[in-house]
């Protein structure tokens, strides 16, 4: 019976069960703990192979929910979930990344850590529900409450300034949320309705100026998320001092949220707008992947570092999609998955660094290669695929993205792809000056040093989290299409109209 | 058939996989035995394919698998094509790549990592693979980073070490400024012919009318040559190639000198029709060319360390061949790629072996007398010497002279400094044979104990100095009355059947010029062997009367330095900049926390009005309403 | 008449708001009530003059003369900072609200034609009362509820025993 | 300044109470004795009154006033027990009447 | 004189609450109550009884749709609504004041009679368009109020808040009456309601124009908007937490139903230039209430006066909604004003429950007692969040009803102002949670816990609990209370009216 019942309602499912599973975790009892992280565990390991199958024979149909929810002020709010070609693998990432990201921190969090494991998966439903929501109302609901969880797990398991880290995590990104909630309700009061569609018509019949600033909130609230320069200050105080579980699901999913909330509302619901911005938004972009990686280069934290190659990755994905191309676009949504995959990795890397030698400064470290060869093979593997290596999932993202902003119809395109690729070379510099530090050389024999306390190479559980990671990141590098033929159309269609041919493009995507 | 092809370059994946994963269980013959054996396996699959596709109509042998990246209008095929060039190309890489695995067998044996080593010397065999046989832009970009990164891993190889993972940091960031530039003229390939498989795009040039888009092929022919100088350590971009000789000597022998850096030869020969329309691009090659052949050659003259000398020998001989390419002589170039290959393995192996025999010795000045105790390696050295000053009748002869020709027809002062880099040449190789194996031992101690390497060595260099002998007459240029076969040969790949190659046509003085050059070359070969045949001191007195030019040449014109000084530390301070006055003081400063602080400000100062008094509160209330007063009768 | 009882009115809350000494405030104050007990005469409503009398004057201002004698804090004690701005603010809206009152009252349209209406028609207890327990009865009873919560709110206020 | 408004008109009823309300509220405002403040409250409940009556009478004689003003009254009474018991319990805690020295409570 | 069945069911409302203040005193007297633990839980259970018979009563009122009238008095859909919303507010704070007065050390019952003659007094206060019986029900409403605030008077702070109080609010109140008197004499009606046709004639007059503002004056004291909101910080910060929680809540209630009824139907929606005042002024003062509510809360140490200064924020924003004066708007306000029912009493109710006696109320005071007593600080996380309008909380859809309705009326920039002012307001609100969770006690608090363990605060923690769950609620099904309740109360409320 729950079969079918998760066979019919298989989004709701999916959003609310880690959900309830939380619920069930915060009354276990504090003593409980590993009881509870087993629980989360295996919860959500179980909602990530349901969705899995479920996807895997999704075949022609998409999976649909909707069903009017209420009325406020006039204006009705739909319960309205579905998957598509959008957001098909980043729900996927999700579920996958969760039981993973548990499995990989299991040990990190000494304290309260069934709390932790509830807070996770709250916040995995936030997330899910704002990948899945086709309603603005509730997409902005999903999106809000996908900060409380965040909030606490940087703030209650973070570093030492974890207090002003969340309170900036918090405020920075309602700053930009509640603006664009002013926008969104102004448009909603408009066209009486939070559909998209319905919203993009009575965007049309607006002024081009009012356009362009109602554009601009959405864009506001979404770059903040991505994050894009120069709203990107947040992440690296949020990354540096959230505890590792944080940290992967902050730079897997959370930060993909920006630019899938560009994707799926702010281009659709504003060609015109967006057609103006697109320049000004890829040369911010051009910025991001150029200081961020500037900035990572001189940073002394790894972490901290990694956070900012964050922001120079998450510039990759905002350029491909200000390209308004359907390569760049394209590129774009492999990127986001590249980056969650990638980057996420690193966090759970420096996370199993960190629990080992309680610092994640580079010179603390040195020699890393001669105490944990297994550790340093995981870490030169994802360092290669975060550096766009070709055979791994970092270069096709990128080279699509170059490749589509090249072709781009704005003038600038050619210039801003030959800076951006700069972002390439810049990536492996710090990642590799980095890995250099920290990882040749003779071992730092210091007692104080962080090398000397590497006594342990990565146990069984945390290959068996690398692994997968492992696999993913030549499957993508090897076989992009497995994950972006279904967004092809998709893409295809949202790219239409910003097409100098749009008619003749039109007609083909339909054929 | 297809399958076969496959197995090429997924053989010696499939051997670093194993080694790689298994390798500390597997032990060391195993691991040789895999190491060894995929490459010589694929060395054997190559010879088919190669024998087939010389056999094909059209002189091409393609396969493809799967589309390996596809969206929008873009589609990348992995796919594999043999055609002359890349099949001559996967021999030299599958057979020297053997051969020096061979080698390497009895060099690393006692090494703790050995597993470790071949893993990494497989998984470059499969990348130069990819990049030699691919049929796209993209998949031989593929190779092309891939090799990188093995030369990465393999000049890092003694990780415990300070100068190798520096070495190796270097090398790969090096060629990544040059990896920027394929990448930027693939884009710029791409944005104009909407294609990035090879065969499509030679084609699609084939039809370009001459007045359309050569402005657009010389952006992306310039940008592609970067990429070839970061590969083919060309001015300014060769840093990294001495530096990389921190890795083991098979490893310089087979990436730092057959291989791996005569990518970009190999890769402005697989786009030869492209670099043909963008005659602004050769010239820039041929000087870029030529500048670093000399470069290079002087900074050769006074290195200590034997692998430096053959660090820059290579420099400067890669920097021929582009000159080559430069003057319009792919095949020319190519064919000195192909005899290079031979003989400069075999002199970094022969100096691998010397460095063995005197116990991971390198300095020049403290060997000699050698000739005795390693006849083999001396032997074979000497053959190897031979055919890189360009002795007649050895193969260096022959590609040297075609390409010095070459230079002459492109411009006359082109060959003056080839000349000049050859005489350099010849010096500094005989001051390296006659430093190691002629006069008194300067280190008695390690003399004592030097001895002939194993058969595993030792069978490599004499397969390699018969090649070095011999592969010269695959290309005996018209001029000394041969075919130039090799030219005939990879005709079909370099003008892809649409545009003829300028060479051929020989005029003006070619035997007077190889004279000229080839006396040259044997007097400076001469005086090197003299200068340096009875010890240092002769070498010494002439450095300290020419200190500043000494003090130069030996800090290699002090390039390093200016880069760090003029590019990585600005960089550096660039970063830190940014992050400490963009990110702190002025995003976050100024636009998160100086609002924020206002807001507190604006609340204590707010809250002053809160004095506890409660006239205070009254007066407010007045004030209030006086407010509204004042609002409602406006 | 009006004059009059204005001017007693008036000078008598003067008085009370410049007095130092707070029973001689509490009298001008009485001297106010005064004075508004003589309007409401004018105003043809002997009620309401007899009830200011008696509960104003009487009561009210008994009670509160009561408690200055009983806290024995005759004289305003001398204050601790002199707060000029509170006092010259005060001052200022008060002459503002009073200028702009005078200003309001003399060009007010609807309160001239207000004031040319009707016969004077004599206020008697009856009329009230009637009107009181009629219409007024849910009023009374609030107001007779409001009245005990004072007290109640007084008691608790002072009562010995906490 | 019209004779009408010196000799009892409703204008000069209704400007004496507005006057007498601003005199209240200066008192408020000016004085610091909490007794003297609530005898400027006082005022304003009267300057109401003053100007309640006077409505009434020009309103025909509005029984409605009278009722109004006799809750007034009550109210009058009503703060000034509140009030008072107020004033008197401070003064026991504090021995001040000054309401400037009752600012414990603050920013 | 014969009462109507009509006429008692509509006084029955304030009957109930108003008989049992009566009857309350009378346990009071007793001197007993300091030692006989069973006087004191009568006088708790007659005070509960009362409100929980009222509410009853009104409940059955609505659900048989009766909207009885008495004269002047209208029990209609608007004023049991705002009776229901009151009473809540009382029980709660009556079950919180068991707990609190007992952690002061001794127990009041006058307290009680006078809760519930200002509940009386509120109900009044809402249920009614004459002025006259309006201006009782401020008094009845308030001077219990100023008695309530000093209910700790064996505390001088206790004492000064009240003499605050009193003296702000009796001149409030006394231009409340001035405002009444001056409209009543330019119409000649008590009514609200029957000065609609005569307003466009004197709409421009100026004294009226002066008797609508003293008018208005009375409420926005009562809502305490800045400028009239200096004696909130003081008074919160002396009263009983409950009582502040109470004065928070209902006294801002139960002045806006009023002002709902009064101004938009009586007073503003008829008349062009009355309206477009109003707007203005209103716009002024909200502005400035959230701005300064905001900011100062900011830069508070002691939580109550904090939480005094996010009550005087939550009227600014409450105040955009009769900036939007629409229909829609005032459902907006209905419904934001029950959810924050909820999240402040949760909020006020949270003191009680952590057992915050003595003035302790400092962030300092508050340290690492989430961990104490995780369910209370779950509770009080949601309140905080709710309070901070952060969805899925009922405070969020408060704000987007407000500011939804706020923004179809063209006032963007408010709108923007307010968002902006809610951002501000959660750095204050996460303070709390921060300190709840994040700190661990001071050793010197520790020690001090140690030595006083805090009496069990069982009633106020309940409260806190079910405050927490109804802010949830309210979040996860906002569509019920919004067009089930305060659509209903608003629209049939108003249209009596009309």
């Amino acid at each position: 019976m729950i079969s079918t019942w998760i066979n019919t309602h298989l989004l709701t499912f999916l959003v609310f069960a880690p959900l309830v599973l939380g619920l069930i975790l915060l009354c276990l009892p504090q003593k409980q703990a590993p009881m509870a992280k087993l629980l989360g565990f295996l919860g959500s390991l179980g909602v990530f192979v349901i969705s899995l199958v479920h996807f895997l024979r999704m075949g022609g149909h998409s999976y649909v929910e909707n069903l009017p929810w209420m009325t406020l002020v006039n204006i009705p709010v739909d319960y309205h979930l579905a998957l598509d070609g959008l957001n098909f693998w980043l729900v996927l990432l999700t579920t996958f990344l969760t039981p993973l990201t548990l499995l990989g921190t299991w040990a990190s969090l000494k304290e309260r850590s069934g709390l932790a494991t509830a807070l996770f998966l709250m916040l995995e439903t936030g997330m899910l529900g704002a990948l899945l929501a086709q309603d603005l109302f509730l997409f902005y609901l999903f999106w809000e409450a996908m900060l409380l969880p965040m909030y606490f797990l940087i703030a209650l398991w973070g570093g030492e300034e974890r207090r002003y880290a969340s309170l900036k995590f918090m405020l920075y990104t309602l700053a930009g949320s509640l603006l664009w909630l002013v926008a969104l309700l102004y448009l909603a009061g408009k066209s009486g309705s939070f559909a998209p569609a319905l919203m993009a018509q009575t965007a049309l019949t607006l002024s081009t100026g009012i356009q362009g600033i109602l554009f601009l909130a959405f864009a506001l609230a979404f770059a903040i998320k991505v994050p894009l320069f120069p709203f990107h200050t947040w992440l690296p105080d949020a990354h540096t001092e959230a505890p590792t579980m944080g940290s992967v699901i902050l730079a897997g999913v959370l930060l993909k949220l920006g630019t899938y909330g560009f994707l799926r509302f702010a281009l659709p619901i504003f060609p015109g707008a967006t057609l103006h911005y697109a320049k000004p938004m890829a040369i911010l972009a051009v910025i991001a992947i150029i200081y961020g990686a500037l900035v990572a280069m001189a940073q002394k934290d790894i972490k901290k570092l990694v956070a900012y190659s964050s922001v120079s990755h998450m510039g990759f994905v905002m350029l491909g999609m200000a390209s308004l191309t359907i390569i760049g676009t394209q590129g774009a949504m492999l990127q986001m998955l590249n980056h969650g995959v990638s980057t996420g990795a690193l966090f759970l890397l420096v996370g199993m660094l960190y629990d080992r030698a309680h610092t994640r400064m580079i010179s603390d470290f040195g020699g890393i290669a001669t105490r944990m060869p297994v550790f340093t093979f995981f870490f030169m593997v994802v360092t290669l695929s975060s550096i766009g290596l070709p055979l791994t999932n970092g270069f096709v993202g990128e080279f699509w993205i170059l490749n589509g902003t090249y072709t781009s119809a704005f003038g600038w395109g050619r210039a801003l792809a030959c800076i951006a690729a700069l972002g390439v070379l810049l990536g492996a510099v710090y990642m590799l000056w980095m890995v250099k530090r920290a990882f040749w050389g003779a071992a730092n024999t210091d007692e104080h040093s962080g090398t000397a306390h590497l006594t342990q190479d990565l146990n069984g559980r945390e290959i068996a989290v690398m692994v997968p990671i492992v696999v993913l990141i030549f499957w993508m590098g090897l076989h992009p299409q497995t994950f972006t033929a279904i967004s092809e159309r998709p893409v295809a269609e949202l790219m239409a109209p910003f097409q100098p041919d749009a008619p003749a493009k039109m007609a083909e995507v339909a054929r | 058939m297809h399958m076969t092809t496959w197995l090429i370059p997924l053989l010696p994946l499939f051997g670093a996989a194993i080694i790689g994963l298994l390798g500390r269980k597997l032990g060391r013959i195993a691991v040789s035995v895999i190491g060894v054996g995929v490459v010589l396996l694929a060395f054997a699959f190559t010879l088919r394919a190669f024998v087939l596709a010389g056999s094909a109509p059209d002189h091409r042998l393609a396969s493809c698998s799967f589309t390996w990246m596809s969206t929008g209008n873009l589609s990348v095929p992995m796919g594999l094509v043999f055609d002359p060039l890349s099949s001559l190309m996967a021999l030299v890489v599958t057979g020297i790549g053997a051969l020096i695995h061979l080698y390497s067998v009895g060099y690393m044996w006692e090494e703790e990592g050995f597993a470790r080593y071949f893993a990494y010397l497989n998984l470059f065999i499969f990348f130069m693979l990819c990049l030699v046989l691919g049929n796209s832009l993209p998949l031989l970009f593929v190779g092309w980073e891939g090799v990188g990164l093995c030369s990465y891993l393999l000049i890092g190889y003694y990780f415990e070490t300070d100068y190798a993972p520096a070495a190796g940091l270097k090398a790969f960031l090096t060629n990544r400024v040059g990896d920027l530039g394929v990448l930027i003229g693939m884009m710029a390939l791409f944005a104009h012919f909407g294609t990035l498989t090879i065969a499509e795009l030679l084609t699609k040039v084939g039809h370009l009318s001459p007045e359309v888009g050569f402005g657009i092929l010389s952006f992306a022919t310039l940008m592609l040559f970067v990429g070839a100088c970061g590969k083919s350590a060309q001015v300014p971009l060769y840093i990294w190639l001495p530096d990389a000789m921190a890795g083991p000597t098979p490893v310089s022998a087979l990436i730092h000198a057959a291989t791996m850096v005569t990518a970009g030869i190999f890769m402005v020969c697989r786009l030869a029709p492209l670099f043909q329309l963008a005659p602004i691009t050769l010239s820039v090659i041929a000087w870029v060319g030529g500048i670093t052949a000399l470069f290079a050659a002087t900074i050769g003259l006074v290195q200590r360390d034997i692998k430096k000398v053959l660090a820059y020998s290579t420099v400067s001989q890669l920097g021929y061949m582009v000159m080559a390419l430069g003057a319009g002589g792919f095949a020319a170039g190519f064919f000195h790629v192909f005899t290079h290959a031979w003989f400069k393995a075999l002199l970094f192996l022969g100096a691998g072996s010397v460095i063995m025999a005197m116990h991971h010795e390198q300095d020049l000045f403290r060997m000699g007398g050698l000739r005795a105790k390693l006849p083999i390696t001396f032997w074979t050295m000497l053959l190897a010497t031979l055919a890189i000053m360009g002795f007649p009748g050895f193969s260096g002869f022959f590609s040297k002279d075609e390409i010095l020709y070459l230079a002459y027809l492109r411009h006359p002062a082109l060959w003056v400094i080839g000349v000049a880099a050859a005489c350099c040449t010849s010096f500094y190789m005989w001051r390296l044979m006659a430093l190691t194996f002629w006069g008194e031992p300067r280190d008695p101690h390690a003399y004592e104990h030097a001895h002939e390497s194993p058969w595993t060595m030792t069978l490599p260099l004499v397969i390699l100095a018969v090649g070095s002998v011999v592969v010269g007459y695959l290309g005996v240029p018209e001029a000394f009355g041969g075919h130039f076969a090799i030219g005939r040969f990879l005709e079909p790949s370099l003008s892809f059947g649409q545009l003829h190659a300028h060479e051929g046509h020989h005029e003006g003085p070619a035997i007077l010029l190889a004279c000229i050059s080839t006396v040259l070359g044997l007097g400076f070969g001469l005086f090197g062997f003299l200068s340096y045949r009875s010890g240092t001191a002769l070498a010494e007195s002439r450095a300290a009367r020419f200190p500043t030019l000494h003090r130069i040449l030996l800090n290699k014109y002090y390039v390093d330095e200016g880069i760090e000084r003029g590019i990585l530390a600005p960089v550096r301070g660039l970063g830190r900049l940014l992050w400490q006055v963009g990110d702190v003081i002025i995003v976050d400063g100024i636009g998160v926390n100086l609002p924020a602080a206002l807001a507190r400000l604006g609340g204590e100062f707010l809250a002053l009005f809160q004095t506890g008094r409660v006239r205070n509160y009254t007066l407010g209330m007045v004030l209030g309403a006086l407010a509204i007063l004042w609002i409602f009768f406006k | 008449m009006f004059l009059i009882f204005a001017l007693i009115t008036l000078l008598g809350a003067v008085a009370m708001f410049r007095s130092r000494n707070l029973i001689v405030a509490g009298l001008c104050l009485v001297l106010c009530f005064l004075g508004v007990a003589g309007l409401f005469l004018l105003l043809a409503n002997p009620v309401a003059a007899a009830l200011q009398i008696i509960v104003y004057s009487g009561a009210i201002v008994v009670l509160v003369l009561f408690v200055i004698m009983l806290l024995n804090s005759h004289e305003e004690e001398p204050a601790e900072h002199p707060r000029r701005i509170q006092r010259w603010l005060g001052a200022l809206a008060a002459a503002g609200l009073g200028a702009g009152a005078c200003k309001a009252v003399l060009s007010s349209p609807a309160l001239a034609r207000l004031g040319q209406e009707g016969p004077v028609k004599v206020m008697d207890l009856h009329q009230v009362g009637v009107s009181l327990f009629q219409q007024h009865v849910v009023a009374f009873e609030a107001a007779g509820l409001l009245l005990l919560a004072a007290m109640v709110a007084a008691v608790a206020l002072v009562k010995k025993e906490l | 300044m019209s004779p009408a408004l010196l000799h009892g008109s409703l204008q000069g009823y209704i400007l004496v109470a507005l006057l007498l309300f601003v005199i209240g509220l200066a008192t408020v405002l000016i004085r610091r004795s909490l007794l003297i403040q609530f005898m400027g409250i006082e005022l304003m409940l009267n300057a109401a009154n003053v100007a309640l009556l006077a409505f009434a009478r020009y309103r025909g004689g509005d029984v409605q006033g009278t009722v109004f003003y006799l809750f007034i009254i009550a109210v009058a009474a009503c703060e000034a027990a509140v009030g008072l018991a107020l004033v008197v319990a401070l003064y026991r805690h504090r021995r001040t009447t000054d309401s400037d020295r009752a600012d414990a409570l603050r920013r | 004189m014969r009462l109507t069945p009509d006429q008692i069911s509509a006084i029955m409302a304030l009957l109930i609450p108003g008989v049992a203040g009566c009857l309350l005193p009378l346990a009071a007297i007793d001197k007993d109550q300091n030692t006989q633990k069973w006087i004191r839980a009568a006088m708790f259970f007659i005070a509960l009884f009362a409100l929980m018979g009222c509410f009853f009563y009104v409940t059955s009122l609505w659900g048989k749709g009766a909207q009885p009238s008495f004269g002047p008095l209208r029990m209609d859909r608007l004023a049991q609504f705002a009776t229901i919303f009151i009473l809540i507010t009382a029980a709660l704070a009556v079950l919180q004041l068991w707990d609190h007065l007992h952690q002061e050390g001794w127990v009041k019952g006058e307290a009680l009679s006078l809760l519930l003659f200002s509940v009386t007094g509120m109900i009044l206060f809402c249920s009614s368009t004459n002025l006259m019986l309006l201006f009782l029900g401020l008094e009845l409403l308030s001077i219990p109020l100023y008695a309530l605030t000093s209910t700790l008077r064996q505390r001088h702070e206790a004492l000064e808040g009240g003499v605050k109080y009193f003296i702000t609010g009796a001149v409030a109140s006394s231009c409340f009456l001035m405002g009444t008197v001056l409209l009543y004499g330019m119409t000649g009606t008590l009514d609200a309601a029957a000065m609609i046709p005569l307003m466009p004639k004197l709409g421009g007059d100026p004294m009226v124009l002066i008797g609508v503002v003293l008018l208005l004056l009375g409420f926005l004291f009562k809502i305490s908007a800045v400028p009239f909101h200096q004696w909130t910080p003081d008074v919160y910060e002396s009263a009983p937490h409950p009582i502040a929680g109470f004065m928070s809540v209902a006294t801002k209630g139960a002045a806006l139903f009023a002002l709902i009824r009064i101004f938009p139907a009586a007073l503003v929606r008829q008349e062009g230039i009355l309206q477009g005042k109003v707007q203005a002024a209103l716009i002024l003062v909200a502005a400035l209430t959230l701005i300064l509510g905001n900011l100062t809360a900011l830069t508070q140490t002691n939580v109550k006066r904090m939480l005094a200064y996010s009550s005087i924020s939550h009227a600014g924003y409450l105040l955009l909604g009769m900036v939007a004066g629409t229909s829609q708007a005032f459902i907006g306000m209905g419904f934001y004003l029950v959810s924050y029912l909820a999240m402040n009493m949760g909020a006020f109710g949270l003191l009680t429950a952590f057992g915050l006696a003595g003035g302790r109320t400092t962030y300092e005071d508050l340290r690492g007692l989430g961990w104490k007593r995780p369910e209370l600080g779950f509770a009080a996380v949601i309140c905080m969040f709710s309070l901070a309008g952060i969805p899925p909380t009922g405070g969020f859809y408060g704000k987007y009803m407000i500011f939804r309705e706020l923004i179809a009326q063209g006032h963007v920039g408010l709108a923007v102002l307010g968002v902006l002012a809610s951002l501000v307001s959660v750095a204050y609100y996460l303070r709390v949670v921060v300190a709840l969770f994040l700190e661990k006690p001071l050793p010197s608090a520790e020690r001090e816990a140690s030595e006083h363990p805090p009496l069990v605060a069982s009633l106020a923690s309940g409260t806190v609990l079910v405050c927490g769950v109804l802010v949830m609620l309210i979040g996860i099904f906002p569509g019920f209370l919004s067009s089930v309740f305060a659509q209903r109360a608003v629209q049939e409320g108003l249209n009596l009216l009309r």
